[in-house]
């Protein structure tokens, strides 16, 4: 039973249009990251100054992300999205690639392979400025908020440092900011303890929103909150988006929150992009074997739609060696079926597109079909060994 | 309604924590009297200094009253010998170990905190050095080195013009206990630095724009406070218990003054004779070092942030 | 601080500060030069007499003394100073190894009256020797029967090898050196003999000592030829002129590597120095008392343990328990003790009664004043008229430490002795003993100078640190500003003596070495004399303490040196404070033979314990 | 309330179970009247979200509530016999034997200093009298069961050396060693990833199936309670509120809380431009309010909810702490029947049989 996207028809809680969106219909990209790598070395020998090896946390990642557009990014524990968006915001030193956001570029590193030239990092003034357009809202309500400040210090953190030094105006975008995330307008004088885990999280919204960005970076924004409470807050990034025109990173590892807010999604698995499709693509006919696993593994809160699945065997293996070639062939069930075609070990698969906007990193993507997934479910069959 | 800061919380906990009311009330009458301590020796007409030979004996300088010469003008009794007053010695000598013990923690705290920040803050190669030059100063044999170099270092001192006598002991005392001291506190705070960095709400003023001065001191300083607090309390009573025993070992101060270590240190002549003369000093010095600790655990109790949740 | 400072107040409080460097011996009224009379002198006239404490009867000594048991002697000192008999200089040492181990030519009388204790008595030698040649030659003869341990007869080469090896200066170190003074032998440009020692003179040199002192055929008789006349050259010869078999001479480490050779009723056992370490003396089997009519060696063995710990001493011998009950303690009680065991200096508690006794030890103390730096005489006589030596004495422990003395010669030295009127009329007016301020403010007025800023200088001790602080009080009480510098124990001595570091004024003490101001006012006021702290020089002075030096004629001699002693006073040489006084304690087992009613006595010649007169009741 | 066809005897039932702490603060009701029951074979999913008192039920079930916890009331029978009765060392005899239990952090539950082998074989011989090498054995033969690959060798690891699935497997294989007839799961799969939670819920199946243990999975995922569970209860503020058979719950929740709790969840497939949302937040423990702890984010708020409601029976073994009428409508003023009885009827409900 799928729903088209019915048209936003809720009215935004206060008439403001954000000073800081552009009226006219900007360029089309706001954020394109080209070949992005990050490896976190492994120190070890005599002195522990040598290196050893490295965690291949992001292994050559590109996109872009339009204006007012929400993009979704998923995987699981291990796969580099979390990384992925330090890097973009530059709380991480990136190893390689290029991020320009809103026409400004961040950072432009030249990979191992390729000419040698001169990395270019945006300045310091320059990344203040970006960072007035670029926020983050993170995971843990618990340890995104300072304990020793107010709720008003807070939200008036980011436009004191940007120049807003006039206490009375700053309190008035403080107020307006709270009202707008649903909280009340008393609580700036109050201290994050005093709150629950979800007013926490509207808090850590309203110091991302007080700086008009066009663009946060969501990283797991709700996996921490409990059902009831990640529904406010989901439809609170949601009316935000559509009244600000805001642009989202949505990162998170439950699939059904990516897909209930975004427009575009990715899936990554081990530091790479395997699939990139618009959500309802993703979600009805997905065309990357670890993507098919992936929804066929999620259970539904239906107890008719108990559906047998697709078992992954063996575990995520380790990023500090991935695996040889496409880096999911060790677990994949399509290349089980197709015999284990040669390839699939040796030529990395690059991400290229199959048409309606999708974009899948498999040889084999075309393979896809109904009754390939059936019977790789068949196949799979339990994990659990004959009568002892 | 206005919030309750964490500070106000932490002393609401401490008011409901009754040892740690007693403690604190014991301490800042113990800071009154050392403040105090000249006149309050003025109200009992009688300096440390000024000798009594007619309160003592021809038995070999034994005090004439009984339990050390304890009488009316003189409540503790009076010195062997010399005749001074017990109780003024009392108030003077508290006076020196405090001003020794509270400067010398303050001189810890300073050096301790910028320390452990700066090699918290800037890892590489300045957290290296630091790291390395904490190492190397607690390897010291803070004792031998104490004593050896006290000679030495309290006449560089008088050459460099502090005036003659206790001045410059009493100021080696400072120097010496506080260059000691600081890298304890600074590896803690380098410690806590090194974990607050990493804590999503630093990350999140670094993504607002915020600049290294505002993070180190908005952010990550504020936060400090407590275990540097908790530090303090508990550094103090240690550097009272180390006068005093320098001081028995004859690296304190020198006669005519005294502190509670040297009142201490010539007690045990006479220990089987006056046992006042080690009882007196000894009491008010537990009581002062006991009172410190117990105020130092509410104190940690306090602050324990699993319990400001 | 605390074991430091307590050893040397232990000393400190005897009184003894000067005994480790300078040695010292008691002394009382020599007789007159002529020889053997053993006729009384003329006792000390004014100044109180030290006598023992009158302790009722101890039902025990009523018995009159036996022989048996063992005596234990306890000391805080790592081992004796010095056990060669010609290094030995401290005074306890040489009393308890003239009781024991070594037999001298001549000895001091063993005896509880002070002017008797400090007459002669014949030891090796048949008499006192007789004097010749105007005083300059001195014979003694050997008693018959007398044996080193091994049996061997001491004959009158062994004592000249004994005293030949004072001259080995470089390796027989730290003893009297009274032989290389007063023995008739050339000495060299530099002052040193020209005869070096037994180990390394050439014949030439020996022949010129074998000149000096030489051997009658028999081997008995013993001849010494003096450069100068020395009327009581038979005092002398009780310091390092003992004698030493020359085959068992091992020079430096003599007596310590192997047991000394014992000459005397005692042989050691063994000897192990350290904390713990102990020395064992058992009866020597080759010696007779026919021979030795001086000692009555009662005990059967004496024991002394090494290295304990002063505090600890002091208890045990109060408590008396055990083998305590038969021990000696080397060195004085505490002053904090004193109240448990006296009532006043003269009378011990009822249970202590015949165990303690307070009286004069050798030392005189005094301040010396730096007189190249106090020039001013008038400005010295205000600090001694502004000095509170009343409560300077109470600090140090009341009575029991001394008495106010009036001069650096003490009551027992017998005839040298008489009252200087210091404190009574020689500034014009009496000095009150806590001192008089404004009688000093005067003086400093007449003397036309400012009252000058004064450095004191005294060892670092609690009792001293005391005692300095009353010396600065009641002299800041008279307008003089007073800094205190005091000086660490070790080199206190070190110090004063070197000109760049001493101070303006200072602590002093000494002892004289025989009861003869010749011991006593050349080396205090004298250039040449050695501890002259008070940088003293003055001409007249110096040349009538020479001819007092040369006077023969004893009464004569003691006038001079009542004179001299009450000039520098008057110059303010010094500002004498207290006449010494010791108080000892020994167990509750033993008695004294010729103590009061067996009871302990103070020896004069040393101000040591009657060793040679104690036995376990 | 009687039921209609054979009671099949439960293997455990709580009736009226309060467990409450006495903190600085005041005393938290963390459990406060809860009733649930589990058929022998059968799985019954606990539902609620953080702070309703699931995790407690639980441990008060193996009877590990430390102070300043305490089990205030309640009775809880297992086989006849009411565990909070039982001595200790007859409890013990229970726990890891009959009831065994698993957690939600594996890295914390298994002790890091001894291999899984190990700690498998000592669970083993701590209720059975087998020799040492046996109980190894035992153990191998367990870790194969759970599907681990080269059983052997793993055995002989560290914790530490193993995935969060792989450890959630030993943990499995650790609880059903000793042949339990009830597997307690405290949020089993929370901390793992989809695809790992798939294999370990594929196990539990399977080996639920084989073993035919029943198993009380404790969780706040909704997917997870419809994909495993024959009977759910849904816990809210320390009380059941809805308990029946999953498909009930699912298809025709009665009270507000499921129904709200379904609502507010974004479904795989079925994009809505807004979720439903239960506004305000769960009630604070130390201050609940009187009557209905829904009332005050209730839709369906009456004056009638500020007396507390029972658990009511509202079909055929379906039962609702709620005073909607049974079809879910409004009741006729007046009607209430007493609390007291109405809860007396509740505790002898029965769960049909479907």
């Amino acid at each position: 039973m799928t729903e088209t996207r019915a048209p936003n028809t809720l009215t935004p809680s206060s008439p403001a249009v954000a000073p800081g969106v552009a009226g006219a219909v900007a360029p089309d990209t706001l954020l394109r990251v080209d070949n992005l790598v990050k490896h976190f070395e492994i120190r070890g020998g005599l002195l522990g100054m040598s290196r050893v090896g490295a965690v291949k946390a992001v292994d050559g990642v590109s996109f872009s992300v339009r204006r007012g557009e929400a993009l979704g990014l998923v995987g699981e524990s291990g796969c580099g999205k979390t990384t992925l968006g330090k890097v973009i915001l530059r709380l991480l030193p990136a190893t390689s690639g290029r991020v320009e956001m809103d026409g400004q570029v961040l950072f432009d590193i030249p990979a191992r392979g390729e000419p040698r030239r001169r990395p270019v990092y945006a300045s310091n003034e320059a990344m203040k400025k970006v960072r007035q357009n670029m926020q983050v809202v993170f995971q843990d309500p618990y340890a995104s908020l300072n304990p020793r400040m107010s709720v008003g210090e807070l939200v008036g953190e980011g436009p004191l440092v940007h120049g807003m030094t006039d206490k009375k105006e700053r309190e008035a975008l403080v107020r307006d900011m709270l009202g707008r995330v649903g909280l009340n307008q008393s609580h700036i004088h109050r201290y994050p303890h005093e709150f629950s885990g979800g007013q926490r999280q509207r808090i850590g919204i309203a110091r991302a929103l007080a700086l008009h960005p066009a663009f946060i970076v969501c990283d797991e924004p709700v996996s921490a909150l409990d059902v009831s409470i990640q529904s406010q807050v989901l439809n609170l990034l949601n009316d935000l988006q559509a009244e600000l025109g805001l642009t989202y990173l949505f990162i998170a590892h439950n699939l059904a929150v990516v897909e209930h807010i975004s427009d575009r999604v990715g899936v990554m698995y081990l530091g790479k992009l395997v699939e990139m499709a618009n959500v309802d693509d993703i979600y009805a006919n997905p065309r990357h074997p670890y993507t098919v696993a992936l929804l066929s593994a999620v259970p539904e809160p239906d107890p008719h739609r108990r559906k047998k699945r697709i078992i992954l065997k063996g575990d995520i293996p380790s990023p500090a060696n991935p695996p040889s070639g496409c880096r999911f062939h060790t677990r994949c069930w399509l290349r089980e079926q197709l015999g284990r075609p040669e390839r699939c070990t040796t030529e990395e698969p690059v991400l290229r597109a199959l048409g309606s906007g999708q974009e899948s990193a498999c040889h084999f993507a075309e393979e896809i079909s109904p009754e390939a997934v059936a019977s790789a479910v068949a196949s799979s069959g339990p994990t659990v060994t004959a009568e002892p | 309604m206005v919030g309750r800061s964490l500070r106000e919380i932490i002393w609401a906990r401490l008011r409901r924590d009754r040892v740690a009311m007693i403690c604190l009330v014991i301490l800042v009458v113990y800071y009154l009297i050392g403040i105090l301590g000249p006149v309050v020796a003025g109200i009992l007409n009688d300096s440390p200094y000024t000798l009594h030979p007619d309160l003592i004996s021809e038995m070999g300088g034994k005090p004439i009253a009984a339990y050390g010469g304890i009488s009316a003008a003189h409540p503790l009794g009076v010195e062997w010998g010399t005749g001074r007053d017990i109780l003024a010695q009392l108030l003077f000598g508290l006076r020196i170990s405090l001003v020794i013990s509270t400067v010398a923690t303050l001189m810890t705290v300073v050096l301790g905190v910028v320390i452990g920040i700066v090699a918290g803050y800037s890892r590489g190669v300045t957290d290296n050095f630091l790291g390395r030059l904490m190492d190397l100063i607690l390897a010291f044999p803070f004792l031998l080195i104490v004593m050896s170099l006290s000679g030495v270092l309290t006449q560089r001192l008088t050459q460099l013009g502090v005036p003659e006598g206790n001045a410059s002991r009493i100021l080696y005392l400072i120097l010496v206990m506080s260059f000691f001291g600081w890298p304890y506190l600074a590896r803690i705070v380098r410690g806590q630095v090194l974990s607050l960095r990493e804590r999503e709400f630093v990350e999140a003023s670094v993504a607002m724009g915020a600049g290294r001065r505002r993070i180190l001191f908005s952010e990550i300083l504020p936060n400090l406070w407590a275990p540097i607090l908790v530090y303090a309390t508990l550094t103090l009573p240690n550097y009272i218990g180390l006068e005093a025993a320098l001081s028995f070992l004859g690296v304190g101060v020198l006669p005519p003054d005294v502190t509670f270590g040297s009142m201490l240190a010539n007690s045990v002549t006479y220990v089987n004779v006056v046992p006042t003369y080690l009882f007196i000093p000894g009491t008010a010095l537990v009581i002062l070092v006991v009172s410190f600790n117990l105020l130092g655990d509410s104190l940690r109790d306090a602050l324990d942030p699993k319990g400001v949740h | 601080m605390g074991g430091l400072t307590t050893r040397w107040s232990r000393i400190a409080s005897l009184g003894a500060v000067v005994a480790l460097v300078a040695g010292a011996c008691g002394g009382s009224s020599a007789t007159s030069a002529p020889p053997a009379s053993t006729a009384p002198s003329t006792g000390a006239s004014t100044a109180p007499s030290a006598a023992a404490s009158t302790a009722p009867s101890a039902s025990a000594a009523a018995s009159g003394p036996k022989s048996g048991g063992t005596v234990y002697l306890l000391t805080q000192a790592q081992q004796f100073d010095q056990v060669d008999p010609q290094r030995a200089y401290t005074g306890e040492d040489m009393a308890f190894f003239q009781a024991t181990i070594y037999r001298s030519l001549e000895a001091y009388t063993i005896s509880p009256d002070n002017t008797k204790a400090s007459q002669l008595t014949p030891d090796l030698a048949t008499d006192l020797g007789t004097p010749s040649n105007g005083a300059k030659t001195w014979t003694f003869t050997l008693r018959d029967g007398v044996t080193f341990q091994d049996g061997s007869p001491i004959t009158c080469a062994d004592v000249k090898y004994g005293t030949s090896r004072t001259f080995a200066t470089d390796v027989i170190s730290g003893g009297p050196t009274y032989a290389i003074q007063y023995l008739d032998i050339p000495s060299n440009k530099d002052g040193s003999s020209q005869y070096p020692g037994p180990y390394k003179a050439t014949a030439a040199q020996q022949a010129l000592f074998d000149k000096a002192v030489t051997c009658s055929a028999d081997n008995k008789t013993i001849t010494f030829n003096l450069n100068q006349p020395v009327a009581d050259f038979n005092y002398t010869v009780t310091l390092g002129f003992s004698p030493v078999p020359k085959a068992a001479d091992t020079g430096e480490s003599y007596g310590v590597a192997k047991p000394p050779v014992a000459s005397g009723p005692y042989e050691v056992q063994s000897y192990q120095t350290g904390n713990g370490g102990k020395m064992i003396l058992v009866r020597n089997p080759n010696w007779s008392q026919a021979s030795d009519p001086y000692r009555h060696p009662y005990p059967d063995q004496w024991e002394v343990d090494f290295g304990l710990d002063p505090q600890v001493m002091d208890q045990r011998m109060i408590q008396s328990t055990g083998n305590d009950q038969t021990a000696l303690m080397y060195g004085g009680i505490m002053p904090q003790d004193l109240a448990t065991v006296f009532v006043d200096p003269n009378t011990a508690q009822p249970q202590y009664a015949g165990r303690v006794v307070n009286g004069y030890d050798p030392y005189a103390r005094y301040i010396w004043i730096n007189v190249q730096k106090i020039t001013n005489q008038k400005i010295r006589e205000a600090m001694a008229v502004a000095l509170d030596r009343a409560s300077y004495r109470k600090i140090a422990g009341g009575e029991f430490v001394g008495d106010l003395a009036d001069g650096v010669i003490k009551p027992n030295l017998g005839m040298d002795y008489a009252p200087t009127n210091m404190w009574t009329t020689m500034f014009g007016q009496a000095i009150p003993d806590g001192g008089d301020p404004a009688f000093a403010k005067q003086l400093i007025s007449q003397s036309g100078a400012a009252a000058p800023t004064l450095t004191f200088n005294y060892a670092d001790t609690p009792t001293y640190g005391k005692i300095a602080a009353a010396v600065q009080a009641s002299l800041q009480a008279a307008g003089f500003t007073v800094n205190l510098a005091p000086i660490p124990p070790g080199n206190y001595y070190s110090t004063v003596f070197d000109p760049k570091k001493a101070g303006d004024f200072g602590i002093g003490g000494w002892g004289a070495d025989w009861p003869n101001a010749s011991t006593v006012i050349p080396p205090l006021f004298t250039v040449k004399g050695g501890w002259d702290l008070s940088q003293a020089n003055d001409p007249t002075f110096n040349t009538a303490v020479a001819a007092a030096n040369a006077e023969t004629d004893r009464p004569t001699q003691a006038k001079d040196w009542q004179a001299l002693n009450t000039e520098a006073m008057q110059k303010v040489w010094a500002i004498p404070t207290l006449f010494g006084k010791a108080s000892l304690i020994m167990g509750s087992g033993l008695a004294t033979g010729t103590g009061a009613n067996g009871g302990l006595y103070i020896w004069g010649p040393y101000g040591s314990n009657p060793y040679g007169d104690v036995y376990v009741k | 309330m009687a039921t209609t066809r054979g009671a099949q005897e439960a293997l455990l039932e709580v009736v009226d179970l309060r467990t409450h702490f006495a903190t600085a603060d005041g005393l938290v009701r963390a459990v406060d009247g809860v009733s649930l029951r589990i058929r022998p074979g059968k799985t019954l999913g606990v539902v609620g979200e953080s702070g309703c008192g699931k995790s407690i039920t639980a441990l008060s079930i193996m009877r590990l509530i430390e102070r300043p916890g305490r089990i205030v009331s309640g009775s809880i029978t297992f086989d006849g016999q009411d565990l909070l009765r039982l001595p200790e060392d007859e409890m013990r005899n229970i726990r890891g034997n009959e009831i065994s239990m698993i957690f939600q952090e594996p890295m914390t539950s298994l002790n890091p200093v001894y291999t899984c082998g190990d700690q498998i074989a000592e669970a083993v011989s701590r209720h059975g009298s087998l020799t040492q090498r046996e109980a190894a054995a035992r153990a191998v033969e367990m870790l194969e069961q759970v599907g681990i690959p080269d059983a052997k060798r793993r055995a002989g690891e560290h914790p530490h050396q193993l995935s969060g699935g792989m450890r959630q497997r030993v943990m499995i294989a650790m609880a059903l060693s000793t042949n339990p007839q009830l597997l307690i799961a405290d949020e089993p799969t929370t901390a793992l990833d989809v695809t790992i939670q798939a294999q370990i819920l594929e196990l539990m199946k399977a080996l639920r199936e084989r073993n035919g243990m029943a198993i009380m999975l404790i969780t706040h995922d909704l997917g997870v309670v419809a994909e495993m569970s024959d009977d759910v209860s849904v816990m809210y503020a320390g009380k059941v509120v809805e308990s029946s058979d999953a498909i009930t719950v699912y298809d025709r929740p009665h009270h507000p809380y499921t129904k709200g709790l379904l609502a507010s969840i974004p479904r795989m497939g079925a994009r809505r431009e807004r979720l439903d949302v239960i506004k305000g937040v769960v009630p604070n423990p130390l201050n609940l309010p009187s009557g209905c702890l829904f009332k005050r984010r209730c839709p369906y708020a009456m004056p009638i909810c500020d007396n507390a409601p029972p658990l009511r029976l509202v079909a055929e073994g379906h039962v609702s702490r709620c005073w909607l009428a049974p079809d879910g409508g409004r009741p006729e003023l007046g009607e209430a029947p007493s609390a007291a009885e109405a809860e007396a009827a509740a505790l002898t409900l029965t769960v049909a049989n479907p």
